[in-house]
């Protein structure tokens, strides 16, 4: 016979105003199962919960309901208290008389009569809670961290510093992401490669970090703290251990006319390449799609001018597969080309750029060795029109979203050109500037006040081509909207930041959910924003939203702190509220029929094939097992079974029947 | 029928297969199940518009699969109940050899693709009788189809012979087997037979091929065939999804699509 | 292919050469149009700023009077026109109510069966290839083609894609053997109906046009709709009082440079009407043609 | 004729979206009728529609089945596949001759408080409009008695 413990809380009077407290505490006094039942003003305070302690103690009692505000409020709280007394805490419930019946009621007999039904259809959930006991899981001490931008730079180098193990997966054939395009950073102007390179060197030189570039993530499977990774390694057609980064065979490849990504195809590269100078790992990759040999299998030079005989041809992807703990996603963003906008010539026009295609003609190691040149004819542009808000805050091109950095470095690309071009005019459209980061209005203001940047407050209508020359068709809306012309020598356009390409397969891949612009999506905006609502997977950088380097390197950090928080304990703990195919005794095994919709149901794939077989090993039936990690305790699996195989502890079958009928009684 | 007794010798002689289930001649003008394990007894093999009830049932007895390797004499909506089975991990393809018959020519199907193409080609054909029953309780008001089920409902007495005889049953406990608990009441009072009525046309939403065989299970002939086919027009209509077409079929209740639509939820 | 005609007001009254030269090509393209009985004004730019369901009602008339003729496909050449039925086509197919309060007012039953169709798609339909091996580089000029507003905007009720940067008339010119140009001014505004009130505003905007095209060497521009026509051929001389340049490039509609590729008459195709004088014209002989309007399709 | 039956109401709610919904209907003090007992489940998908059966056969006049709007559940997919069993379940019930109008679905967001307390309200009046539930009484006790 269960002996319930009912505490009816007064709340001060917040619910005491229209619940006669004492009559529900007297009325389930005389409840079948209800062995001890009182009402107290503060449940929640200190002696109030002692209350609850001294009472298990005194009364033995085998099930506690504490009828009080929300237990999305104080359940954790009283389930503690009970769990003090040595009661298990999943046999203590609340029910919900503040928010569901005080404060929503009238005082008078139909609201006491209310919150005793609600206290009584508690009773009856209690006596059919069993004891759970949290899960616990094993944590393997391996972190992924995919895309080795800045983002996963800084993660991978907070966890490796932390002594934990980590895996950096890198699609390009070096690490270094978009930051190693650009040339100086705002808002301190200081050479992105130079505060760079030192970073990537490190990430190179740590022991406990394993570098794969040139590599995807194929597949993951598993759970929080026991994932397994499957990384393809593209075959680079060049033995990496051999190979010393000496540079002969680049120049030895007799094919020099491929639009280098890197240098956003103003530059030029061979088929066998590094991608930059201060490229890590410095060493070359065959483009398997443009070199002679894998189209005709002739030439072979690079092969014969090699001093370390380093050269591949034969090599092979490879699938490595890898035990994972925890991932961290940093696959950063990309810009909208010039294409996408029909209204500035679609590209047509070669001196219409984009903001990286500018960043390249700044950088020294540019195409252009730092001298801003026209990509049409190289001559010095003396007028340069910026255009911001390029495609994003434009929900005609399907980009309503701010791209956030654009302001900031459209500012530092005028003021960089004047720095360079004194004679040169800088023209920027823009709608509002957005520079609210530390130092950021400065120096934009400083753009303006020293560099002598012309800001026009409006958007351009048309850019089109006269004589040689751009001609820029706008408004100046702080001049009444006046019609303004310019005739540009070259045009920048801070085109919009979109997710990465194949950010949607890999969330598939990772079970991880995206928003309609294919950018990750954190658990929580605000209280948990570098967490998904996958167990394990954390998010930082650009891949989540357009963001500028300051704001990635701390989602970075702070990614890492959760990898290092979760890797610190040997084992993960998780609530016992999950579901249970149910076993019985042989022959039967389970009822369970193995018919596996529940398998298919589940979000969150927690639902394996288990095979029973006789100790010869002959398979008798194949059951339904739910994998205890992985289970989120949604309970949709339970009410679709139709045997009835299998139940949620916290919410079982017998639990809620039990409360329709006593609510109804 | 010569035919069918050939491939019957031909196929316990090579001991392909171990038995065979068909038809055979029952009591009366009727017929029943006959399990031929001997090639000499394979011309008690009958093939007629007689045969209807749904032998898939008998595949996945412990029995039969004691045997070894069952062939059996397939209608069209068998092998449709074959691929349901498939799809729902209870039968594989690979261990039964389907016999199917069209005028008097026996093939085997004896893997996933054959056994589609046949399903495909033969869409289920009710009789008139039924097509008119779908058609008078379609045009009925609620109250009218309340007092029409209430009135047939009330003499199901649960001896669950409709359970025993529809292959897609195949729990070995049964939701109403279940008391802790007790989702079904027990008795067979209006609300116990609404309730297990109810929980049946529910569990083959989108499962029932339209058979028959419980209807003809039926002792006390109620309908009940019209109202698994009636949940499985609802799930045809509300989400295009058809049970017994494709083996790897997702389950129309265990799978949902984004775009699902609806009018009553706000 | 028989195809019902909504010619509206402007072909029959100030740009009747846009109307001749339609009839003029139409049996060379194997193009038979049948006009529309009783057809009622589209109530144009004027009719919804005053009501709205009036704007509906005039529109939906036109419609369903082609449904009454079992026409298909209705050809409305004229732009204005076109961007009125269509739009109204739209509106009334997801607006029930509307839809019921309209079809009363005309007391006409209307379901918006027939799809209005513009020039350019109608063109792009019949100028096949065969056609046009009758007619090989009959047109050698350089020309700009100025699509205007109405021929491709708003976006939901015109489906033209590359809204900012049509190609359809360019891909028609090349059809007949003209190197259409690349311009800025394919879809700016040349001041519409301002060229009654405001003329010195349409003056300014016409001439930015004009003087773009010359400069860049077109022979011609071509147009598909009677106010582009109008604004930039009937008001030349305020262009040439306000910009202060005098320019003499031609304005052609495209029924009128299929036309003279056909080597069709300039007095059949209208060409006499134009203020300003029409210094292009097809490689074929001068053929006269006496098509009257309800011929039957010729070839 | 002032008809004052009070119909009993219960409400089987998803403890991430309407019930927190109905707490902030609480927090904001919006007062509804006192005719409807909320059942937590973690998900709409947990909601087993032989509850429903059971709550009428118990005596209830009315229910509500309420969760988080598509693409808010918090275990992903749950409240799709509750939508795709209602559908079915409700249709079924119909061809069974059960009124179905003393069902209410809805979708109730955390965020929703006055929306939770305007269901209630309307459910409770349109259930009071339809009266004691009849059929289904009479089904229970016509058999038990």
């Amino acid at each position: 016979m269960s002996r319930i413990g009912v505490f009816i809380c007064h709340c001060g009077e917040n619910i005491s105003a229209t619940v006669d407290c004492e009559k529900v505490a007297k009325t389930l006094a005389s409840m079948p199962g209800v062995a001890h039942s009182v009402d107290y003003k503060y449940m929640c305070s200190d002696p109030g919960q002692s209350l609850i302690r001294s009472a298990i103690k005194e009364k033995k009692l085998t099930g506690v309901v504490v009828a009080a505000c929300s237990p999305r409020m104080h359940e954790p709280t009283f389930r503690k208290a009970c769990a003090e007394a040595r009661l298990n805490p999943f046999l203590c419930e609340m029910a919900n008389l503040r928010e569901h019946c005080s404060w929503v009621h009238a005082k008078g007999d139909a609201t006491t009569d209310k919150a005793i039904d609600l206290v009584s259809m508690l009773v009856e959930k209690v006596k059919r809670n069993k004891p759970l006991f949290p899960i616990k899981v094993p944590v393997t001490k391996t972190a992924l961290v995919i895309g080795g931008g800045i983002a996963g730079i800084q993660a991978a180098l907070d966890i490796a510093n932390a002594g934990q193990k980590v895996v950096l997966v890198e699609r390009e054939p070096s690490i270094g992401g978009h930051m190693s395009q650009l040339s100086e950073t705002f808002p301190t102007l200081d050479c992105s490669q130079c505060i760079l390179t030192p970073r990537m060197v490190e990430v190179a030189q740590n022991p406990n970090i394993t570098l794969y570039t040139y590599a995807e993530v194929e597949s993951l499977s598993g759970f929080i703290g026991n994932f397994t990774a499957r990384i393809r390694k593209k075959a680079k057609s060049v033995d990496e251990k051999l190979c010393t980064g000496c540079g002969e065979c680049a120049t030895a490849c007799p094919i020099k006319k491929i639009p280098s990504e890197f240098n956003t195809g103003l530059g030029m590269r061979g088929a066998i390449y590094v991608p930059f100078p201060q490229a890590v790992p410095n060493k070359p990759v065959i483009d398997r799609s443009r070199c002679t040999y894998f189209k005709s299998g002739k030439c072979k030079f690079c092969a014969s001018k090699c001093p370390a005989q380093a050269i591949r041809f034969d090599q092979q992807d490879e699938i490595i597969e890898i035990p994972i703990g925890s991932v961290v996603v940093t696959t950063g963003f990309n810009i909208k080309e010039t294409s996408f906008f029909p209204e500035y010539g679609y590209g047509k026009y070669k001196d219409v750029v984009t903001g990286l295609q500018f960043e390249r003609l700044l950088s020294a190691s540019g195409p252009t060795l730092g001298e801003v040149k026209r990509p049409s004819d190289g001559t010095v542009p003396k007028k340069i029109v910026f255009v911001a808000c390029t495609g994003s805050r434009d929900p005609a091109k399907g980009i309503e979203y701010c791209s956030k950095i654009c302001c900031m470095y459209t500012a530092k690309h005028a003021m960089l050109y004047k720095h360079k071009v004194h004679d040169g005019d800088a023209y920027v459209f823009y709608m509002d500037i957005r520079a609210a980061g530390k130092g950021y209005d400065e120096f934009f203001r400083r753009a303006i006040e020293e560099d002598h940047v012309n800001y026009i407050r409006g958007r351009i209508s048309r850019i089109y081509e006269r004589n040689g020359k751009l001609i820029v068709r706008g408004a100046d809306t702080l001049l009444g909207a006046q019609q303004v012309e310019i005739e540009a020598d070259m045009v920048v356009l801070a085109t919009a930041a979109v997710a990465n390409d194949g950010a949607e397969s890999l969330a598939q891949k990772l079970h991880v959910s995206y928003d309609a612009h294919h950018f990750f999506a954190e658990a929580h905006p605000k209280l948990r924003p570098v967490e998904t609502n996958t167990a394990g997977i954390f998010l930082a950088g650009a891949c989540q939203s357009p963001k500028d380097i300051p704001e990635t390197v701390s989602q970075a950090s702070a990614a890492a702190s959760k990898v290092i928080g979760l890797f610190s304990n040997a084992e993960l703990t998780r609530e016992p509220i999950i579901a249970v195919v149910n076993r019985t005794a042989p022959p039967l095994f389970s009822t369970c029929v193995g018919c596996f919709m529940c398998q298919s149901a589940c979000p969150y794939h927690a639902i394996e094939q288990e095979e029973i077989k006789t100790r010869e090993g002959k398979l008798i039936k194949m059951v339904a097992k739910v994998n205890p990690g992985l289970c989120q305790g949604c309970g949709t699996c339970v009410a679709f079974c139709r045997s009835k195989s299998i139940d949620l502890q916290g919410y079982s079958n017998e639990q809620v029947y039990a409360e329709v009928m006593e609510l109804l009684s | 029928m010569q035919a069918l007794h050939q491939k019957a010798k031909e196929l316990l002689e090579s001991g392909k297969v171990q038995v065979i289930i068909g038809y055979g001649d029952g009591s009366g003008d009727r017929v029943r199940p006959v399990f031929i394990s001997k090639a000499e007894s394979a011309s008690d093999l009958i093939w007629d518009d007689r045969c209807r009830q749904n032998l898939a049932v008998y595949l996945n007895k412990p029995e039969i699969k004691k045997l070894g390797v069952p062939a059996i004499v397939a209608t069209p909506v068998v092998v449709k109940t074959i691929i349901q089975l498939i799809s729902e991990n209870q039968l594989k393809s690979s261990n039964i050899v389907v016999l199917v018959v069209d005028n008097d020519v026996v093939s085997e199907l004896t893997d996933n693709a054959s056994l589609e193409a046949y399903s495909a080609g033969h869409p289920v054909v009710f009789p008139p009788f039924v097509v008119k029953e779908i058609k008078d309780i379609a045009e009925m008001s609620i109250q009218q189809r309340n007092k029409y089920w209430q009135d047939e409902l009330s003499r199901c007495f649960k001896c669950y012979a409709c359970r025993a005889a529809c292959p897609l049953c195949y729990c070995e406990r049964c939701l109403t087997d279940n008391n802790q608990p007790q989702w079904v009441c027990v008795a067979s009072h209006a609300q116990g037979n609404f309730e297990w009525h109810i929980n049946r046309a529910m569990h083959l939403a989108g499962r029932c091929v339209e058979c028959g065989s419980c209807t003809i299970a039926c002792p006390v002939g109620i309908p009940i065939g019209l109202l698994t086919i009636e949940a499985s027009r609802i799930v045809k209509q509300e989400f295009g999804q058809e049970p017994g077409l494709h083996c790897d079929a997702d389950s129309a209740m265990s799978s949902f699509k984004v775009e699902d639509t609806e009018t009553f939820i706000k | 292919m028989k195809i019902g005609l909504y010619p509206g007001c402007s072909l029959e009254g100030s740009s009747r050469e846009y109307a001749e030269s339609l009839r003029a090509i139409a049996p060379h393209l194997g193009l038979e149009l049948e006009e529309i009985e009783g057809w009622n004004c589209c109530g144009a730019s004027s009719a919804h700023q005053l009501d709205h369901t009036l704007s509906l009602a005039l529109p939906a008339r036109i419609l369903a009077q082609a449904e009454k003729q079992k026409f298909p496909e209705l050809l409305v050449p004229c732009a204005a026109c076109y961007n009125r039925l269509a739009s109204t086509k739209k509106d009334l197919a997801n607006d029930a109510s509307t839809r019921d309060k309209v079809t009363d007012l005309i007391n006409m039953p209307y379901t918006g069966v027939t799809s209005v169709q513009n020039i350019l798609e109608v063109l792009n339909l019949v100028l096949t290839p065969d056609v046009q091996k009758k007619i090989p580089a009959a047109f050698p000029h350089k020309v700009v083609c100025y699509y205007g507003c109405l021929l491709v905007r708003p976006a939901s009720v015109v489906h033209a894609e590359k809204m900012e940067d049509p190609m359809q008339m360019d891909d028609l010119m090349k059809r007949i053997g003209a190197t259409p140009l690349d311009w800025g001014m394919k879809t700016e505004c040349c001041g519409a109906s301002l060229s009654i009130t405001r003329t010195d505003i349409v003056g300014k905007l016409c001439g930015n046009i004009l003087e773009d095209a010359t400069m860049r060497g077109a022979e011609a521009i071509i147009v598909a709709c009677p106010m582009c026509h109008s604004n930039l051929d009937m008001r030349r001389k305020e262009i040439e009082r306000v910009t202060g340049k005098k320019f003499s490039i031609p304005i052609v509609y495209i029924t009128q440079a299929i036309g003279m590729a056909l080597g069709l008459d300039a007095k059949s195709l209208g060409l006499h009407r134009h203020f300003v004088e029409v210094s292009v014209h097809g490689k074929n002989k001068v053929q006269q043609n006496v098509s009257s309007p309800s011929m039957a399709a010729v070839s | 004729m002032e008809n004052n039956f009070e119909p009993k109401i219960v409400a089987f709610v998803c403890n991430w979206c309407t019930y927190a919904g109905a707490d902030l209907t609480g927090t904001s003090r919006i007062k509804y009728a006192t005719n409807v007992r909320i059942i937590r489940f973690p998900c709409t998908g947990r909601i087993d529609y032989n509850l429903l059966l059971k709550a009428f056969a118990q005596g209830a006049d009315g229910v509500i089945v309420s969760g988080c709007h598509p693409n808010d559940c918090h275990y992903t997919s749950g409240n799709f596949h509750a939508r795709r069993r209602w559908i079915v379940f409700k249709q079924m019930m119909e061809y069974m001759g059960i009124d179905m109008r003393r069902v209410k679905f809805s979708w109730v967001s955390a965020a929703e408080g006055a929306k939770w307390a305007d269901i209630v309200n309307t459910t409770v009046n349109e259930i009071r409009e339809l009266g004691p539930s009849q059929e289904y009484l009479e089904m229970s006790r016509q058999g038990v008695a």
